[in-house]
């Protein structure tokens, strides 16, 4: 039982994941990015209208992540360039992202695709418990188990890891160091928000090969609190995001092994328990230095003077 | 000796404010160029124009004989012009390995992490230095991340460095290990841009000497042209000083005891250590220390915005230790605070709703649970006319204001009750001379009329000319008490940097 | 040649009228090729829903009765903006004051309508408060950030109600459908020319005077607008920003919870699922748009009402999806936003070096 | 002559009348969900369009996503102020909204989907879609290997629920050890949360899956671990060629088409329809060719005997989850009975939240 919680928790995680790990980046860089859901959105079409339109699943995901970019990228020049609220157009792309979906998306009601299908390592698909989680799963589950590295490594062994990294602290030093802030801002929300678009891919291509309206149905906003939860860390949004997913695996079986608790109040529990779970990194985080980025919400305006 | 720099004609608005006017000079290769002028004069602002961060409205910046046009610290960096901010440009949740990573040119993306680390410590060690290349920054003293900051402009092989105000933070000891690798960087053939108001260090380091004020360059003298009589007349130049008496009249009274006050910050490290201190009623206390040596912990414990881990202060016969903001500002505390713009007012707000900020709750301005506009603005009025403060129409948001103004709405509200004490942190600093001086007025004035003063500042002279007595600050302990008349600026800086004075009062 | 970003020396009042009017008649353009795309046209389109939302006593009524609720909720939010603080959560609080209120309607017992109203009044005040308290308490005790504390309370608040209607709060004699029963005649407001206008509207025109008093004439509201303005000279002039933040946060959540009051009471007179259609985040870009102005919420949230009402009729004669409502309040806030920087900077072009 | 004129003038007066009953059918629809949901909205919308193919229908339209409560008022007055004289309101929450404005509009038909009330001129009408679900039910009971099947379902409200009951009584009928585990979603459309309690029975055992729910998430999820699974709604093969047994399935078009016909010949009239599977409004889509022939046969003479009549779908006994009989034998419910339903029989595994 252990075995299949874990598997059902990993591809429940898995969407959020690509999300949190996406708002990681454009918070990183100091950019508070609200759109997640809209974005997932785009990306659940898009990913699906290009392996509808070309057969081929990598075309689908790539165009998950380019649609993602480009709307990420309205994100980036509203708050970069022209220093708008992030808050107000992080809302203003997700409504965007579900409009345009909405109307973009009537042809692809009721198309069948084949997604992704399962991939076991062999040898390593054996291990007990979590060979079966882990070991036997898409690529695009592989795929987010990369990335979470490579986000790691990305952000604490290149230079331009440490450039985002020092643009969303204090973007005034990166500024005087040389880097070009608003860029490494720029590419680093359109990036992200690529991720997160794949995300969304993973619900139309792998989770359920399908495309219908507001399928993101929420994960978008769990992602976003989710990036506070994991601290700003990637391997740390891992557990965020299977914590999420197991809770709510969680649920759907008690129910399936025949609880009586009612089923709305079971399903409050995910919620409940990231609330829960914020507060007390958000007591611990007090304790040492705080892990939010210094300069995030803030735009950067090089001659404001304080 | 060939011109390195040559700038020409700049000049630099912000919305309200005549930054630079006019200025122009030039800098020689292997040469140390000291920027003279009071706070306020521009040299900041030049300075950031120089690095490509403020874009200049008109002018020229040349150099080595090329026009160029910075429009990014890219491009200055490009052309080899470093500069150590007075706000350091560190990232403070990085590690000094990262922070002067960051600043490196040609870094590959993938680069070697080991190969870095040792050409840094190998500077590192070829400067004697005392840094951990792993520690966070924010954990290091202020002196230590001013020699981060040189570190990165050194390994990036700049050509010209600029330095602003780079002794605020130092001891005078420290100071001079600072002067001995600015010449040994001049004999490699580097040019230096130092800035500072401090008369003595100008006189030291400098190889030329330019003066600024009011934005506009007044004359560039060579050494030998100048001493420190000279410097400090062009300086200040026909400004008319307001002439007032400073008349000694502390009495016995205490006003303020603080006993044994230990304060530790949010990362675990001591700000105040045992520290003692009592004050006069009447008198004018001067704080001399590095700055980051527990001087705003002092205010701030006094002034009710952070609690003590241990020791008492007393306000008279009242205990404030502990209370909170409201409580010690009826207990007669008043506070003039560090940052005037981050602390001192509610930016967004007109002069009117600024000068109540502390009395807003007083019946005067309030008639049940409405606010008393017309008593608020007869007030306003009031101080307005009193310590004229220029303002632009009424409901004018108080950050249009200049910074001088915007001092004398704090020290208005703050006058306003008559408190027993006035801590007031660095109240002079980034204001022109004439509004300088009429901050120490102010303050002197008040001792005339029996209000004590704890006066925190870094320009030993301002001490020296207002205080009654002088205390010296290390690392969150009294070091001891100097009379202004008859200390040197050698025994407080040697107070500063921990030593015990034989003398005391 | 290089763009160089300059702030604006004081920006002009003609520039601050005419800037955010100008974006959104970019914004009406631009989604007019969105329109033009899927077969209709723009100004037909247009000509439509302000037709429908304003063009009759009927349409105009309606167009109030969805004003009501926004009214209420960017109140809320706005007020809590005052502060810098971010209440997302004005959704769920919106459903636990309808909670509050149904609670007395059907189970007080009152009879009378003046007290019943008051008693519904006060429970959806409370209950919407201290929803939005639990966000406030968090956040002033612990700094636990609160726009997530109070966009994940929504979801809680939601599946709160929906767990009384499928559960104990069901009407017996709904055919176990998941509904309250209806309100009785005193738990209703009053409806006027046959409409379905209701004194709900009044109500919020009321708030909307109350809390400009609050803010712009009483000391607390002074504090809040410090506190709002600089956390830091709040706290070093005395003010005790922890209880601000709570108290400011309650009565934030207590204003969007008389939306759920006003559409119980006033329109739906019962219970159920769906009781909000989005009025929670509505009223976020609603108090963003008004500029932290009481009275702006009102204009705002009338001009959103049309949109709403009027984008009905889009669906109907050219069978254009409700989603387009949405891409096309997406991009009126896109452009907004972005005529706020041209308010603030102005771009100049400038001799500069070309980077290799 | 005289003859003549007379009978002129009755033709006349006849084409007159007939002219003046014959009126042009202008309908509109709301929709609780998008057009594109691909279940319940998406039936009714095909309903529609097969109406619109009528030639005195001249003009359709409809309004998707409209939230039940009180912008439905709005909507359905603004179609009504449109001109629309028959409005069809799709969704259980929609009906106090609707007797709300049919009450202002007395010339115009409205019609209001799965609800219990009428007017003068408002009817409403439903489909015995529990027919089918018995059937599917038959199905299953003769599928499943492991006598354990799994039900994703919606929210429990007396539709899903009765659909769950007959289901189970079909399920019963053939395989009397067989038993239904329910998960509730709370959702009509979240597919990645459907497959994820979809995954979550079949991870209890589940070897047959059916579901109450507008999207194939729970076809797929069988179709991915090679079980099978009863779609619900539309057709959803597509989405599963392999899993996919059969599926109950709308036909609304049929109604739709003799509404439009009523009112355009001036004989509409509020009526309570709730429209079996002789009607064709209940269907049960073409069993995939794995059900052996036998089952095969035993469906479609259960169905023969259910469109005429011969038996009940609910008739007792029937007994309840802790296996007391609550309908005795030779009993049947009442339609009230049947629409207010809110309890589960034997043989379900789940509960219904209190």
């Amino acid at each position: 039982m252990l075995e299949i919680l874990l598997d059902a928790t990993v591809r429940a995680g898995t969407p959020i994941l690509f999300a949190t790990l996406g708002a990681i980046i454009n918070e990183r860089a100091g950019i508070i990015n609200l759109g997640i859901e809209g974005l997932m959105l785009i990306g659940a079409l898009a990913g699906f209208s290009g392996t509808y339109l070309s057969g081929s699943l990598l075309v689908g995901v790539l165009a998950a992540f380019c649609a993602t970019f480009a709307a990420g990228s309205i994100h980036a020049f509203i708050t970069v360039q022209l220093r708008g609220n992030q808050i107000v157009s992080g809302l203003a792309l997700t409504m965007f992202g579900i409009g345009i979906t909405a109307l973009f998306g009537k042809e692809m009601v009721g198309q069948t695709i084949v997604g992704f299908k399962r991939l076991a390592i062999p040898g390593f698909s054996q291990i007990p418990i979590i060979g079966r989680a882990f070991f036997n799963q898409d690529l695009l589950i592989y795929f987010s188990f990369l990335l979470v590295f490579l986000i790691w490594f990305f952000f604490y062994r290149t230079r331009w890891g440490l450039g985002v990294r020092s643009v969303g602290e204090n973007p005034a030093a990166a500024d005087t160091c040389g880097f070009s802030v608003s860029k490494y801002r720029f590419l680093a929300v359109s990036t992200g928000s690529g991720l997160v678009g794949i995300g969304g891919a993973y619900l139309s291509l792998a989770s359920t090969p399908m495309w219908i309206e507001n399928m993101s149905a929420g994960r978008g906003w769990i992602a976003v609190a989710l990036v506070i939860f994991a601290g700003w860390s990637s391997p740390k949004a891992m557990l965020g995001a299977y914590l999420f997913g197991g809770i709510t695996a969680m649920q759907l079986r008690f129910q399936a092994m025949g609880t009586t608790v009612s089923a709305h109040i079971l399903q409050m529990l995910p919620y409940f328990f990231t609330i829960l779970v914020l507060v007390i990194s958000t007591l611990r985080l007090q304790k040492g230095a705080s892990q939010q980025p210094e300069g995030l919400g803030l735009p950067y305006d090089r001659e404001d003077r304080k | 000796m060939t011109d390195f720099l040559h700038i020409k004609n700049i000049r630099k608005t912000f919305p309200g404010v005549v930054a630079l006017d006019d200025v122009s000079f030039s800098v020689a290769r292997a040469e140390i160029h000291t920027l003279l002028g009071e706070n306020g004069a521009g040299k900041s602002t030049l300075m950031n124009v120089l690095t490509g961060l403020y874009h200049p409205d008109r002018g020229e910046i040349s150099i080595a004989g090329e026009r160029v046009h910075f429009t990014s610290p890219r491009d200055s960096l490009a052309y080899g012009i470093g500069m150590v901010h007075q706000h350091f440009m560190l990232v403070p949740a990085h590690s000094v390995f990262e922070n002067i990573l960051l600043a490196l040119e040609n870094v590959p993306n993938f680069f070697n992490r080991k190969k870095y680390q040792e050409k840094i410590q190998n500077l590192i060690d070829e400067f004697d230095l005392d840094l951990d290349l792993d520690t966070p920054v924010w954990k290091l003293s202020i002196g230590a991340q001013q020699w981060i900051e040189l570190i990165k402009l050194l390994m990036r092989d700049c050509q010209l460095l600029i330095l602003d105000e780079p002794t605020a933070v130092l001891t005078p000891q420290e100071a001079d290990r600072l002067f001995a690798v600015l010449r040994r960087l001049k004999e490699q053939g580097k040019s230096i841009i130092f800035i500072s108001h401090k008369m003595r260090e100008v006189m030291e380091i400098s190889d030329r000497v330019t003066i600024l004020k009011k934005g506009c360059s007044l004359e560039t003298l060579n050494r030998g042209d100048f001493d420190e009589s000279r410097l400090a007349s062009l300086m200040i130049g026909q400004d008319k000083i307001p002439q007032w008496q400073k008349t000694l009249q502390m009495s016995d009274q205490v006003v303020l005891d603080i006993q044994g006050l230990s304060v530790r910050n949010e990362r675990g490290l001591s700000d105040l250590d045992n520290f003692n201190l009592s004050l006069k009623k009447g008198e004018i206390l001067g704080i001399a220390g590095v700055a980051g040596n527990g001087q705003k912990a002092l205010a701030e414990v006094l002034t009710g915005l952070k609690n003590t881990n241990q020791g008492r202060i007393m306000a008279g016969d009242k205990d404030i230790t502990n209370s909170n903001a409201r409580y010690s500002y009826i207990a007669g505390i008043a506070h003039i605070p560090e940052d005037r713009k981050t602390i001192g007012i509610a930016p967004d707000m007109s002069i009117d709703d600024n000068l109540i900020m502390k009395s807003f709750k007083s019946g005067l301005f309030r008639n049940w649970i409405f606010q008393n506009k017309r008593a608020i603005r007869r007030n306003a009025a009031e101080k307005i006319a009193q310590f004229a403060i220029k303002t632009g129409p009424d409901g004018t948001p108080v950050r249009y204001l200049s910074g001088g103004n915007i001092q004398k709405v704090i020290i208005a509200r703050e006058l306003s009750e008559h408190p027993a004490v006035l801590v007031a942190l660095y109240p002079t600093r980034g204001l022109d001379i004439g509004s300088a001086e009429y901050v120490h007025k102010v303050i002197a004035d008040g001792a005339h009329r029996g209000m004590s003063t704890i006066l925190i500042a870094e320009d030993l002279d301002e001490l020296l000319k207002l205080s009654d007595r002088i205390a010296v600050m290390f690392r969150g302990k009294l070091i001891g008490y100097v009379d202004p008349r008859k200390t040197t600026r050698e025994e407080i800086g040697l107070m500063m940097s921990g030593e015990t004075p034989g003398a005391t009062t | 040649m290089k763009l160089v970003i300059e702030r604006r020396e004081i920006s002009s009042a003609l520039l601050r009228f005419s800037a955010p009017i100008a974006s959104i008649a970019v914004a009406l353009f631009v989604a007019g090729f969105l329109l033009l795309a899927s077969g209709v046209s723009p100004l037909a389109a247009y000509k439509e829903i302000i037709i429908e939302s304003l063009g009759s006593l009927y349409g105009l009524s309606e167009t109030l009765v969805k004003t009501t609720p926004l009214i209420f909720a960017g109140l809320g939010v706005s007020l809590a903006f005052r502060m810098q603080i971010w209440n997302i959560g004005a959704e769920g609080q919106i459903y636990v004051g309808a909670m509050g209120a149904t609670w007395v309607a059907l189970f007080s017992g009152i009879q009378n309508h003046w007290l019943m109203m008051t008693a519904m009044f006060f429970a959806a005040f409370f209950c919407g408060g201290l929803w939005a308290g639990v966000a406030g308490f968090l956040r002033a005790r612990w700094r636990v950030n609160e726009v997530i504390v109070t966009l994940l309370m929504n979801y809680i608040a939601i599946l709160w109600v929906d767990y009384l209607i499928y559960g104990p709060w069901k009407d017996p004699k709904g055919f176990n459908f998941p509904l309250t029963a209806q309100f009785g005649d005193a738990a209703r407001l009053a409806e006027y020319f046959n409409t379905r206008m209701h004194s709900g509207f009044f109500l919020a025109l009321f708030c909307a005077l109350l809390l400009y008093l609050f803010i712009e004439r009483t000391v607390w509201g002074y504090e809040i607008k410090v506190i709002g303005s600089n956390q830091k000279a709040a706290q070093y002039a005395g003010m005790n920003t922890g209880i601000a933040i709570f108290f400011v946060l309650f009565l934030s959540g207590a204003i969007a919870g008389l939306a759920g009051f006003s559409e119980v009471a006033g329109l739906q007179h019962r219970l159920q699922h769906g009781l909000s259609p989005g009025y929670g985040y509505t009223a976020i870009i609603i108090a963003w748009l008004a500029k932290r102005s009481a009275i702006g919420v009102v204009i705002v949230s009338f001009l959103m009402g049309v949109l709403l009402v009027g984008g009905d009729s889009l669906q109907l004669l050219w069978q254009l999806p409700v989603a387009f409502v949405y891409a096309f309040q997406g991009l009126i806030l896109f452009f907004l936003l972005a005529s706020d920087f041209f308010i603030i900077y102005r771009v100049k072009r400038v001799k500069g070096i070309a980077h290799a | 002559m005289k003859k003549m004129i007379v009978g002129l003038l009755v033709l006349f007066s006849l084409a007159f009348a007939a002219s003046a009953y014959a009126k042009d059918v202008k309908a509109a629809f709301i929709y609780v969900g998008p057009v594109g949901d691909g279940g319940w909205t998406y039936a009714h919308d095909q309903g529609r369009i097969a109406m619109a193919e009528l030639p005195f229908v001249t003009k359709t339209t409809f309004i998707e996503s409209v939230p039940e409560g009180a912008d439905a008022t709005r909507v359905i007055t603004g179609l009504a102020n449109k001109g629309y004289n028959l409005i069809f309101t799709t969704s259980f929450g929609f009906m106090d909204s609707t007797v709300e404005v049919a009450n202002r509009f007395k010339d115009i038909a409205f019609e209001h989907c799965s609800g219990y009330k009428t007017t003068a001129n408002m009817g409403n009408y439903f489909g015995r879609f529990y027919q089918g679900k018995y059937l599917s039910g038959i199905v299953a009971g003769s599928m499943t290997k492991s006598d354990n099947i799994g039900y994703v379902a919606a929210y429990p409200i007396p539709e899903v629920i009765r659909g769950i009951n007959a289901f189970t009584i079909g399920v019963r009928e053939v395989n009397p050890k067989a038993t239904v585990k329910v998960v509730w979603t709370q959702t009509w459309f979240n597919p990645g949360l459907e497959k994820d309690a979809a995954d979550s029975l079949l991870d209890v055992g589940a070897d047959v899956l059916s579901m109450h729910q507008d999207t194939p998430a729970t076809l797929q999820a069988a179709e991915e671990r090679g079980k099978f699974a009863i779609g619900n709604d539309s057709d959803m093969r597509q989405f599963a060629p392999n899993a996919f047994l059969t599926a109950p399935i709308w036909d609304w078009g049929v109604l739709y088409k003799e509404f439009a016909t009523n009112v355009h010949n001036d004989t509409w009239t509020p009526e309570e329809i709730w429209a079996g599977m002789e009607t064709g409004v209940v269907k049960l889509a073409p069993l995939s060719d794995k059900v052996p022939a036998a089952v095969q046969t035993l469906v479609a003479e259960k169905q023969q005997a259910l469109m005429e009549h011969k038996m009940q779908v609910f008739a007792g006994p029937i007994k309840d989850q802790a296996g007391d009989v609550i309908l005795p034998t030779g009993k049947t419910y009442s339609d009230k009975e049947l629409l207010s339903m809110n309890f589960f029989v034997e043989g379900v595994q789940g509960s219904i939240a209190e």
